[in-house]
């Protein structure tokens, strides 16, 4: 999936400014293959304004960001097919079912066979609900399955807000095993998460913010 | 695709796209496109029979008739080779004269435009008045076709 | 854009805006003395030194406000669309700021247009207001004022309601020509452009040199007022740095 | 790094086909533009007179400005609900130019909600007492004319998502920008009305039609990152 190479995002002295709150003060960090970021603070501290800025959404002021090297406001399509992003929202139609929602998420960036999908649901948990209209599924189930699109996207760089939200004891257990084997296979991800993680066989490092 | 591939084929569709917006549109004018019709064309039944529409012309000199009494007149429009007979019932603006190019709005009427409307056009030239008394002697009527 | 130092430093120096704010409020008096001179001096040269017109009498004066404002009101449309994809591709604040600015004053003389063209019409043509071609056009030329104003006083964030209404009034940059052939074709009444026109003006020096010093004058006076009102907007952009805490401690 | 390996046209065909599946779990959003565009018709020979004469002579201003109201209302829809379960968001990271995607998603929904103004338009032409050979150029008109308004529209509707007042800012922002098409498209009715050939505006429409699919896409992209931010 992925080639091994040194520091594939590089955040160089990011300045970002919300309205009048200034809310990233000169970050930098690296996060190379097999990195897992846990990106913490308290409400309000920037957090999702920090994913949201490495997902492109948000420019910073000043400061730049680089992806294998090169700064990713140089080919953002390049940057965003290398890319998964996970936001507060779960990104599917609540009319659709949770095998058409994926079809549509997955099929825009690589043909995927239906087989690949179900067998996504089934690992996270939500196999039996995949032909139901999403807006039936209880909240864990829909972050689950929010979070099998970030996975079939097959992306090197995950970038997820709260992935934990909502989700029981076994699902934060299907979670991590499934962020931790991303790592495992030299992918980085990038994530938010209030509790403490366990992701058992990974580096873990943590990004505090003010 | 590469982000400068990608720049270029943007660049291609964008003046492919604009390019291909001007020939249809270079093809509408091939059509009369006009709202507008002059004397002639109101004279060899260019213009609808039914329906109101703007007619634009000169006051023909010396045409102009006021029924007295009432605030009918009656003048003809001339482009200098047709003329129509227009019929209008209302106070004239300031600049209507004879010789003055104006546009009319209304409806034919048995070979007669009537009209419900008559606007005074007036041209782009600004002159004193003594030079327009030297210009009227020189040569006769002073609007142009504007 | 920064890498290519030697040619753009004195480019993004004037850009800072702690610079451009203390050279936008040197240079308000050098617009607005001579906008004050040259309008007066249009005026006089208008109403007192200039022959009244053989058909339109002493009505014809109101050119000297009408056709003036008239230009500034597209200039001023130029202008902001010009500074709005400045500050779009570039994404450089001052832009956003000048393109705001510019706005107001447009959409004012675009009515003072509209309110001189209204008065000089009951007299000449036997009406307020007509459905003519070129009178549209301005209207609508005021509608898109009032809807870039209207966009940018939806948003509470400063840079989305730069970056929106910089996308709304580039749109309308390309919509301009359209409209304004649209109605030409649909209806015209107004007469042609008396200066800019094939053969040279229609208009003898005494009636002519008034109108072009007005014109300068106007145009000064939108350079004076985009002055003070950029200065404003750097206030609001800028309220939290610190070159303008020390500028309040001084 | 990743590269996609689904082409263009085909990532453009996904979008399009969505948008087009989710209409059809919901039908709310393709009725009511037409209901509202009938009712609208409705309204002007109570207003005015159920004088044929009459009827016929405001019958191209009638449907154009009922046209032009409910293309407005449909503008609403185009993002708003995409804006807020987070998919707008995954359109911009797919990958594939942006641009492309909301020509798309503008086509689908032109066939939602222009589409049918077209096929509804004959029964208000008929309620006007417009001649019948006037309904094709009538049908033609509408068809380049709420196209160019739904390529205007998008632009409108992608500046408007971020904003507080969407909707009658929506239709300050669009109105203006959509006069020629009104005054190009009633015309063109109005020729055919008058049992002449409407070549000429409707060859006018086409060209701003080819024009707003060429530009309008690039602003709406530009306008979407700006909601996004």
């Amino acid at each position: 999936m992925a080639e091994t190479d040194s520091a594939a995002l590089e955040a160089r002295d990011l300045h970002l400014w919300r309205g009048s709150k200034h809310v990233l003060r000169g970050l930098s960090f690296t996060a190379s293959a097999g990195h897992l970021l846990h990106v913490r603070g308290p409400n309000g501290c920037g957090k999702t304004s920090l994913l949201r800025t490495l997902a492109g959404f948000l420019w910073p002021e000043e400061g730049a960001l680089y992806w294998e090297g090169r700064p990713v406001t140089e080919d953002r399509d390049g940057y965003a097919a290398a890319l998964a992003y996970l936001g507060h929202e779960n990104a599917m139609k609540a009319d659709l079912s949770p095998l058409e929602n994926l079809r549509y998420a997955t099929d825009v960036r690589h043909p995927t066979e239906r087989r690949t999908i179900e067998s996504v649901l089934e690992r996270l948990g939500v196999g039996p609900q995949r032909d139901l209209p999403f807006r039936a599924l209880s909240a864990g189930q829909r972050r689950r399955v929010a979070m099998a699109r970030v996975l079939l996207a097959r992306a090197r760089l995950w970038l997820l807000d709260e992935p934990f939200t909502n989700l029981d004891v076994a699902g934060v257990r299907d979670l991590s095993a499934v962020v931790a084997d991303h790592a495992r296979q030299g992918g980085i991800a990038i994530l938010t998460a209030h509790s403490e993680l366990d992701l058992p066989g990974s580096e873990l490092r943590r990004l505090e913010l003010e | 695709m590469t982000p400068r591939r990608k720049r270029l084929y943007t660049v291609l569709g964008i003046l492919g796209g604009v390019g291909l917006a001007t020939l249809v549109a270079v093809k509408a004018f091939d059509n009369n496109l006009s709202y507008f019709y002059d004397p002639s064309q109101v004279a060899t039944g260019k213009a609808p029979g039914d329906k109101s529409f703007r007619i634009g012309g000169m006051v023909t000199q010396g045409s102009l008739k006021r029924t007295p009494g009432s605030l009918e007149v009656s003048f003809t429009l001339t482009d200098f080779a047709n003329t129509v007979p227009v019929s209008y019932t209302g106070l004239l603006p300031d600049l209507f004269r004879e010789g003055q190019g104006i546009i009319a709005h209304g409806r034919l009427q048995g070979g007669v435009f009537v009209a419900d409307e008559v606007l005074a056009k007036h041209d782009e030239k600004y002159t004193p008045p003594e030079v327009a008394k030297s210009m009227k002697k020189m040569q006769p009527p002073a609007g142009d076709k504007t | 854009m920064g890498k290519d130092v030697g040619t753009w430093t004195w480019f993004h120096k004037l850009a800072s805006p702690p610079h451009f704010y203390r050279i936008a409020g040197r240079m308000i008096p050098w617009f607005a003395v001579p906008a004050a001179i040259l309008i007066v001096a249009s005026t006089y040269g208008g109403l007192v030194m200039a022959p009244a017109d053989y058909q339109q009498k002493d009505a014809f004066r109101i050119i000297y406000v009408h056709v003036p404002a008239a230009w500034l009101s597209l200039m001023c449309y130029m202008t902001m669309a010009s500074a709005a994809a400045v500050g779009l591709i570039w994404r450089i604040k001052l832009a956003h700021a000048l393109a705001a600015a510019s706005a107001p004053i447009g959409a004012s003389f675009t009515l003072v247009t509209l309110v001189a063209g209204s008065l000089w019409g009951k007299p000449m043509w036997g009406t307020w207001w007509t459905w003519d071609a070129r009178l549209t056009s301005e209207l609508i030329l005021l509608f898109l004022y009032l809807g870039y104003m209207a966009l940018r006083s939806a948003f509470d964030d400063l840079t989305r309601a730069d970056r929106a209404s910089a996308v709304l009034a580039l749109v309308g940059v390309v919509n301009v020509p359209i409209i304004h052939f649209s109605v030409v074709w649909w209806n015209s009444l107004h007469q042609g452009s008396t200066v800019l026109r094939k053969g040279g003006p229609a208009m003898p020096a005494e009636m002519l040199w008034p109108l072009l010093v007005g014109a300068l004058g106007y145009t000064f006076l939108y350079a004076a007022l985009a002055c003070i009102r950029v200065r404003g907007e750097v206030l609001i952009r800028e309220r939290n740095a610190s070159w303008l805490k020390e500028l309040e401690a001084a | 790094m990743t590269t996609l390996t689904t082409s263009l046209p085909r990532a453009a065909w996904l979008v399009l086909e969505r948008d087009l599946r989710l209409a059809f779990r919901r039908w709310e959003q393709v009725t009511h533009p037409v209901m509202f565009f009938l009712m609208v018709a409705t309204l002007f020979p109570l207003a005015l007179s159920p004088e044929p004469a009459l009827l016929r002579t405001i019958a191209p201003g009638v449907v154009w400005v009922g046209a032009l109201l409910s293309a407005l209302l449909a503008l609403e829809s185009l993002f708003r609900a995409d804006l807020e379960d987070g998919t707008l968001e995954q359109l911009t990271l797919s990958g594939q130019p942006l641009a492309w995607l909301l020509l798309a998603k503008t086509l689908a929904h032109w066939l939602l909600s222009g589409l049918p103004l077209v096929v509804a338009a004959p029964l208000i032409a008929a309620g006007l007492a417009a001649p019948g050979e006037a309904v094709g150029t009538l049908m033609l008109s509408l068809a380049l004319g709420t196209g160019v308004l739904s390529f205007i529209g998008s632009v409108g509707a992608a500046l408007t998502l971020g904003s507080r007042r969407g909707s009658v800012l929506l239709s300050l922002l669009v109105l203006p920008l959509a006069m020629p098409v009104l005054i190009f498209g009633a015309r063109a009715t109005d020729q055919a009305m008058r049992g002449e050939v409407a070549d000429g505006p409707l060859w006018l429409l086409a060209a701003m039609l080819i024009l707003s699919a060429t530009l309008s896409p690039l602003a709406t992209a530009a306008a979407v990152r700006v909601s996004l931010e």
